[in-house]
């Protein structure tokens, strides 16, 4: 949309459409499904982020599902063990890659230009292409399913079994280029965001008045621009491996297998604060809200987050305690480790002293953010006890893992997520979530989380390796509480937590058929994004708001009173926003849609199908990118005037510039 | 990527697309890093086939390394004009930026065919696929940079470029001079550095 | 709220103090049956328990905090920022628990590492799904021609043993829980991994690094022998070769043999019936290029990557819960035909990739050249079969 | 009702399909193209969607009278030689069959993007315009890279027949005519364009023309030995400096750590230094068919390579020479790592040992269990 008229907000009508330098005239059309398809603005985007995310997290957990009723007894019969190796290389890569960055993504895209006042992100057509790769990558990475068989190497990848003698489907091939395109897609969100952070924010909004979550998204975007390319080298290095005869990881001609690991965790260790951050800064912005305390020592939590950004880059290799290393880098990275353990400790004491002096409100949201204190603490905390070195030899490859990351990731990452969701959700959709089935939804989720990753620390403690498709009676020692009663336990706690997730889908299809709307300010909340509409209007304020304050929007709903240090309310949402109304802007020129992104994002998968089969393939996908290319190049990101009609002089606005 | 939204001045005073092929360049970095480093872990590793010293010649990548060094200098020379608005200096800088990054890949080609004549393969020895990869990945990106030079030169033939001329201008002058820098660095660890 | 929390801290601590309720597993970290073992137990449970701690500190905070502070109608609280004092100090505690922590990790890493102190040295080679052990020349040991062995690890209790690992293939990792953390053998490699045990006994492990389709399958056990019976052991491995009596069915399974399986498996000393010695060629049909030799089969306990038991599950239990004063003679007895577990071994005879997945299918083998990435099925009769087992068993 | 752009991807997607169905004439795996083709369809099938939804064109092409003026096309003849390409292609090689699909697709879309354009209106100009406004973005780039890719290939190919320092001085030529041309023209301003054009056509037809006879004259005589004798693929494993193997040392390693042994040639004794064992050893243990580095240090006075016996080779020919494999010629001080790959183990007619070229006696028995 180009122009929002005002004081008649409605659409504008089109006639006709300038045709753009390529074939295709530009879209116009702002109802129905082309106004998804074709749309740059972040709100639709991100919401189709939030969509494709949900849906990968559905494949994932299906797949984590097979893998523990696999496992639940011995010798399982479920999942033969080519199965079963697919299946947990594809659970982790649809989890961390088409799951957890997407829904960050989604959040980011959402919440970060209304955080900080803007219309919109710095490259509007550029973030509709990242969304576009980032789901024609997903589905070309699932692809594989279909055509001879899923990745089978771990998401780890560990040359030399990613090579074509040792794993000969094409599912490794789906899988490398799968996450080349998901690559391009998190570059080019990244750099986005971060021009948006930096170059958009509403005026008088420093750095350091920056609302948590946007701080904590900026750290991760500069997170995926620093390691994307690394993974990109990893890649490309697998890929002319195994499609044009590199020796790379062929240790007959010399070739080190550890270069892959060096490379993978260079990447892998940012990768997992890519996952924990954005949920760092979503229960950053629950706490304060539902404690009525801004949150505790701002500045600290700001700086603990960059911490963690740097100090990550420094501890890849303790992913590597056992590939021998030798004593003195296992000594440097052991110690690194520790070290990035302190930052971290920062945000949960200063997240619990948010609440400390408060005045508690315990909606869902709240729970599933103080769920999320307690269990990452426990995964942060057996994260220190595998920073030893030593002991991590005994750990590492084990259940004691895979429980300290579910943890860290359940318990962090995805806790967090839910929590955005019932906290954000009235902003999105303009409705409230369900609180009851809220309630059921984060009880039974805890209780499933606990049961299935809880015993898992003894699992591994007890010597249970990982990644194996079946386990032998003859290693599960004696005893009622020997390792297969706790594989059992496991997997019925997964079935447990499954039901608590579907109750969340459940809310979301009652809270669809509801028709009540949600109240304009429903939790007397903090930040900027409140300060509109919900759902936002698409040029998400009337007013872009001048900043004073760190949490600007409650300084607008209340002032301190001078004597008693006790907050008075001086001002409504609903008054302010009527106030915005009044105010509004006369001259807002947004972005307009755009077919280019969704063409060029779909010639990727092209090109690297035909990598795989037929070069003639790559070729067509090659024109599609050249041609998808020039048609952006040449079209301007805001269509001109001639396209809508009612711009004569007098009956609307002049259009400047 | 010229998108820009006009609602406020930008917060840091660069505008939005310079600031992103910044950021993009910054992330070129990294690639390149962890390229020249796999470079630098394998090019000692030779079980058959020639070794660096036997087949690098290095005079020869001195004079395409300058005129590589030259396209810079004329590519200064198209962004003062773009700033000065001089259409026939830009597309004429532009043209002469692109002949000479053209030779540079053209000297890339006689190198590359020429070291296969002399037996280093791309799958003959970890020194040949680090090899080929790196500097391969240099000639990619320096044709990139041709074809932009030229379509720029045609678009602007055409007065079809959005936004304002000499910050797209500047905008592809950045990623050259990069991708010259870039070229500087792989000279020095690939090339005169002995293994 | 504080629900969450209870269950949360009941599961966590509830967890680990049910850790100790699964006896023996044969796997488990924290029961330590060496110097090195111990020495990792010795740094981890302090690490452990402090880690256990203040979680429950911070367990009991938001505990505390959140029923303290929940909205009992109290009016909305100061707009305070933060209490830079209170959150130096709360910063700096962590970082001098984490600092005392790391000296001692320090001292320990380095102590690992050592291999100056080596008594012994036994080469440890991985492969996609078994491990092959080769003991070099070492007089003062009885070793005066190389050992080869596969499956189980022998090794003299009280003796610093440095295994020397390296993979044929894929990257593996090597993991006697009792003993010593893991290792990677990673091929091109070299990497160490000491290994003590204080008294005899059998010491399961697993492979922990994944190595492809029957990953799960590739375990291992390290049995500690005494002394004199470790060198009784040597003795038998350097034994020569017995031919079987004439006649016998064992010698028509030694002609089955000769004919199906000495193409990749090597038994030292078997000739061919023109004399010349039977050398395996394994290079030539499998893509690792090796496959276990099985001379002194009978003396191990297990096979196929020590995926199954040699010894039927009576025999097997009495050797591996022997006490350890009897435990080398029962090991030293080796398999014999009543403690043969006939059922794994003829089925393993008869189609082995039913039994342990390894990439059988044609398809398969196009993509590494037609050879083989295990054993194959070979289409034995039963007659053929018969013949065979009466032969591995004079394997002694 | 069919907009043009319809009509153009349409186009687009019948052309890549047939493209496919001829390629599974050429390619084994059906199932695959099948896929393809899939793929393919999909790709045209979204385009051509998104061109009746946007009703592209419909404005002016619904009721547009067809002209009747014809303009001269080249299309026709392009599409002939494309044919032609193709069935020669058949016969003899894919090369020359894929070069004919190429050009006969171009030709083809550009046919009928030219064909469509003459209809579109009535307006000559209006109708130049459309067809630029579809073909441009292919166009440009396409052709751009083509006449690229014909001088960077022409010039490299007159740079492998001149001889290594000419070529030197003929990169310095070339890239200081291109500045000087630049800079002539930068502060000629009142140049007339045609100048420029020839100079430019000039420089283009020289580069093009030198590369063709180039090509037809063959590489330098040096490259052309080089290629045919397999100056750097073979090793000469004996004790004289050999010509091209020895050229050129490298003596540092970057291969320092985990490696099997390091054999060290200190003071005329060749000795082996292994992991966990503090005495030096006179043989080392090498797992059978497993790719196994070791380093060689050459710690005594003078140039000397290390050699491994590798026993003799499978052939049935018993007397045929022993197999081996050898470092370079390492000066004192340096050092270098070998890669051993044994696939027997060594028995009584198969030995292996690491031997100084030229001083058998300096062994280290390599034994294979």
């Amino acid at each position: 949309m180009a122009i929002i008229e005002r004081p008649a907000p409605t659409v504008p009508a089109v006639v006709t459409p300038t045709s753009t330098y390529g074939v295709l005239k530009r879209p116009v059309s702002a109802t129905g499904w082309r106004s998804w398809v074709f749309t740059v603005d972040h709100k639709k985007i991100g919401i189709m982020y939030g969509a494709t995310a949900m849906f990968f997290f559905i494949v994932g957990g299906v797949e984590a599902l097979l893998i523990r009723l696999q496992l639940a007894a011995p010798n399982g019969k479920v999942l033969n063990a080519d199965l079963y190796n697919q299946m947990f290389t594809m659970h982790a890569t649809t989890m961390v890659f088409l799951f957890v960055m997407p829904m960050a993504a989604a959040f980011a895209n959402y919440f970060v230009p209304l955080q900080i006042g803007a219309r919109d992100v710095a490259f509007p057509r550029l973030n509709a292409f990242s969304f576009w790769a980032l789901l024609f990558g997903g589905i070309f990475l699932n692809l594989a399913w279909f055509l001879g068989g899923a990745a089978d190497g771990g998401w780890f990848m560990y040359a030399p079994n990613s090579g074509p003698v040792f794993s000969p489907t094409n599912g490794v091939d789906f899988w490398a280029l799968g996450l080349q395109i998901t690559g391009i897609a998190s570059l080019a969100g990244a750099i986005n965001l971060i021009i948006t952070v930096l170059n958009m924010r509403a005026p008088g909004m420093s750095l350091m008045k920056m609302p948590i979550f946007t701080w904590m998204i900026t750290v991760v975007q500069f997170l995926l621009l620093f390691a994307v390319p690394v993974i990109t080298v990893a890649l490309f290095l697998l890929s002319f491996q195994r499609n044009f005869g590199a020796r790379f990881f062929d240790v007959a001609a010399g070739a080190d297998p550890l270069l892959w690991q060096h490379l993978f965790w260079i990447f892998g260790h940012p990768e997992v604060y890519i996952l924990i951050l954005p949920s760092f800064g979503i229960i950053s912005e629950v706490l304060p809200v539902f404690s009525r305390k801004p949150l505790f020592g701002y500045p600290f939590v700001v700086f603990s987050g960059a911490a963690i950004g740097f100090v990550g880059w420094g501890v890849w290799a303790h992913h590597m305690f056992a590939s021998g290393l030798g004593p003195v880098s296992v000594a440097v990275f052991s110690l690194t480790t520790m070290a990035i353990a302190v930052p971290t400790g920062v945000k949960i004491i200063n997240w619990t002293l948010t609440m400390w002096g408060g005045k508690l409100w315990f909606t869902t949201a709240m729970k599933f953010a103080i769920g999320l204190i307690v269990l990452f603490t426990v995964g942060g905390l057996s994260g220190v006890t595998h920073s030893v070195a030593p002991s991590d030899t005994q750990q590492t490859d084990t259940y004691y893992i895979v429980a300290h990351f579910h943890y860290v990731l359940f318990g962090g990452a995805v806790l967090g997520i839910f929590s955005g969701f019932y906290y954000w959700w009235p902003k999105v959709f303009g409705k409230m979530l369900n609180e009851k089935l809220g309630s059921w939804n984060f009880w039974l989720m805890i209780i499933g989380l606990n049961l299935t990753f809880g015993p898992m620390h003894i699992l591994g403690l007890q010597g249970q390796p990982r990644r194996m498709y079946r386990w032998t009676e003859a290693r599960a020692g004696e005893g009622f509480f020997n390792l297969a009663f706790w594989n059992m336990i496991a997997s019925i706690g997964s079935f447990i937590l499954t039901t608590g997730i579907l109750m969340f889908l459940i809310n979301v299809w009652v809270t669809w058929r509801n028709p009540k709307k949600a109240p304009l300010d429903p939790w007397d909340a903090r930040s900027l994004e409140w300060m509109t509409t919900n759902p936002p209007k698409e040029h998400n304020f009337d007013v872009i708001p001048t900043v004073h304050h760190l949490d600007e929007f409650f300084h607008r709903k209340y002032e301190e009173d001078a004597t008693t240090h006790t907050m008075k309310q001086v001002a409504t949402a609903e008054e302010l926003m009527a106030e915005q109304e009044r105010n509004a802007d006369k001259h807002i020129h947004m972005p307009s849609p755009s077919y280019w992104p969704i063409v060029l994002a779909f010639a990727l998968p092209i090109i690297t199908f035909g990598i795989i089969y037929s070069y003639l393939i790559s070729v067509v996908g090659g024109v599609i990118v050249l041609f998808a290319a020039y048609g952006w190049a040449l079209e301007s990101s805001t269509a001109p005037d001639s396209d809508f009609e009612n711009n004569t002089p007098g009956t609307a606005l002049a259009i400047h510039d | 990527m010229t998108d820009v939204t006009h609602d406020h001045a930008s917060s840091t005073g660069i505008s939005n697309v310079k600031l992103g092929m910044w950021a993009f360049l910054g992330s070129e970095c990294l690639l390149f890093g962890g390229l020249i480093s796999t470079y630098m872990l394998y090019r000692g590793r030779v079980t058959g086939g020639p070794r660096p010293s036997q087949i690098f010649d290095i005079p020869f990548t001195s004079v395409s390394s300058f005129i590589l060094l030259m396209s810079s200098l004329t590519m200064v020379l198209a962004v003062s004009a773009a700033h000065k608005e001089d259409d026939r200096k830009i597309n004429l800088w532009l043209t002469v930026t692109a002949l000479l990054g053209a030779t540079f890949v053209g000297g890339q080609v006689y190198e590359f065919t020429a070291f296969y004549k002399e037996g280093l393969g791309f799958s003959t020895s970890l020194f040949g696929s680090s090899f080929y990869t790196l500097t391969g990945f240099h000639g990619v990106h320096v044709t990139v940079g041709i074809i932009m030079l030229m379509s720029l030169v045609g678009i602007l033939k055409r007065s079809k470029v959005p936004g304002k001329k000499a910050e797209v201008v500047e905008m592809i002058g950045l990623y050259w001079h990069f991708v010259d820098i870039v070229w500087i660095v792989i000279f020095t660890l690939v090339y005169l550095i002995p293994v | 709220m504080h629900k969450t929390l209870k269950s949360a801290v009941v599961v966590f601590v509830g967890s680990l103090v049910a850790a100790s309720c699964a006896t023996n597993a044969p796997q488990d970290t924290w029961q330590p049956k060496g110097p090195n073992a111990k020495l990792i137990d010795d740094l981890q449970q302090p690490v452990f328990a402090v880690a256990g701690i203040i979680g429950l500190i911070v367990a009991a905070a938001v505990t505390y905090t959140v029923i303290k502070y929940r909205d009992r109608g109290q009016p909305i609280p100061e707009q305070t920022h933060g209490k830079p004092a209170l959150e130096i100090t709360l910063t700096v505690i962590p970082a001098l628990i984490l600092a005392v922590v790391a000296v001692f990790t320090f001292g320990a890493i380095f102590k690992l590492a050592k291999t100056d102190d080596t008594e012994m040295i036994i080469n440890v080679t991985g492969q996609q799904w078994w491990w092959e052990y080769d003991y070099p020349v070492q007089n003062e040991f009885g070793i005066t021609s190389p050992i080869i062995s596969s499956g189980q690890l022998v090794m003299p209790v009280g003796t610093k043993v440095l295994l020397r690992e390296t993979s044929r293939d894929v990257i593996h990792s090597y993991w006697i829980p009792a003993l010593n953390g893991k290792r990677d053998a990673v091929p091109g490699r070299v990497q160490t991994l000491r290994l003590e045990a204080d008294e005899p006994g059998i010491y399961a492990g697993q492979c922990t690094e994944f190595c492809g389709l029957s990953h799960a399958n590739m375990r291992m056990e390290a049995v500690a022998l005494s002394k004199e019976d470790f060198a009784k052991w040597v003795a038998n491995q350097q034994a020569p070769y017995v031919v079987p009596a004439k006649d016998s069915l064992a010698q028509q399974g030694e002609t089955v043999f000769l004919n199906q399986c000495v193409r990749c498996h090597q038994v030292n000393g078997l000739m061919r019936a023109d004399g010349t010695p039977a050398i395996a060629a394994p290079d030539e049909n499998v893509w690792s290029g090796a496959a276990p030799n099985l001379s002194h089969l009978m003396s191990r306990n297990t096979f196929a990557g020590a995926a199954f038991d040699l010894l039927s599950k009576k025999c097997r239990d009495e050797v591996w819960g022997a006490p350890s004063n009897v435990v080398g003679a029962k090991y030293l007895a080796g398999v014999t035909e009543d403690c043969l577990n006939q059922k794994d071994l003829r089925a393993w005879l008869r189609n082995a990739p039913e039994m342990k997945p390894m990439y059988a299918n044609p398809a398969d083998l196009e993509i590494s050249n037609g050879k083989y990435r295990g054993m194959p099925y070979l289409a034995l009769s039963e007659d053929d079969i018969n013949k065979l087992v009466a032969y591995l068993l004079t394997l002694k | 009702m069919f907009s043009t752009g319809f009509k153009y991807f349409f186009g687009v997607t019948v052309l890549s399909v047939v493209a496919l169905v001829m390629s599974v004439a050429l390619f084994k795996n059906l199932a695959l193209i099948g896929v393809a083709i899939t793929f393919l369809i999909a790709a045209g099938a979204l385009l051509t969607g998104l061109a009746i939804i946007t009703s592209d064109g419909t404005t002016r092409d619904a009721n547009v009278q067809t002209s009747d003026m014809t303009t001269q096309s080249l299309w026709p003849l392009v599409t002939g030689i494309g044919t032609v390409f193709l069935a020669l292609g058949l016969v003899t090689s894919s090369i020359v069959f894929f070069g004919g699909v190429v050009v006969l697709l171009a030709a083809l879309s550009e046919w009928m993007i030219q064909a469509w354009s003459e209809r579109a209106s009535s307006d000559a100009s209006h109708n130049a315009e459309a067809r630029k406004r579809l073909l441009n973005p292919i166009e440009f780039p396409v052709l751009a890279a083509l006449g690229l890719g014909v001088v960077i290939f022409a010039f490299s190919r007159i740079m492998l027949t001149v001889d290594k320092s000419t070529g030197a001085v003929l990169f310095i030529v070339v890239g200081t005519l291109v500045l000087v041309a630049g800079t002539l023209f930068a502060i000629k301003p009142n140049m007339k364009r045609s100048v420029g054009a020839a100079i430019c056509a000039l420089g283009a037809i020289g580069i093009i023309a030198g590369g063709v006879a180039s090509a037809v004259s063959g590489e330098r005589e040096e490259l052309a030995l080089a290629a045919e004798e397999g100056h750097f693929t073979h090793k000469e494993c004996g004790p004289e400096e050999s010509e091209y193997f020895d050229k050129l040392k490298e003596e540092t390693l970057s291969l320092r750590s985990a490696v099997s042994a390091t054999i060290i040639y200190q003071d005329g004794e060749l000795i082996a230094k292994i992991q966990g064992l503090n005495k030096p050893q006179k043989s080392i243990t090498v797992p059978r068919s497993n790719a196994t580095n070791i380093i060689f240090r050459n710690a005594t006075e003078g140039e000397f390579r290390l050699v491994v016996d590798l026993g003799k080779p499978k052939t049935e020919d018993k007397d045929s020479d022993h197999d081996v494999d050898c470092t370079q010629l390492i000066e004192t001080g340096g050092e270098q790592s070998l890669t051993l790959k044994i696939p027997k183990s060594s028995s009584a007619d198969n030995h292996y040992k690491l031997f100084i070229a030229g001083a058998e006696d300096k062994q280290i028995i390599v034994v294979v269990p």
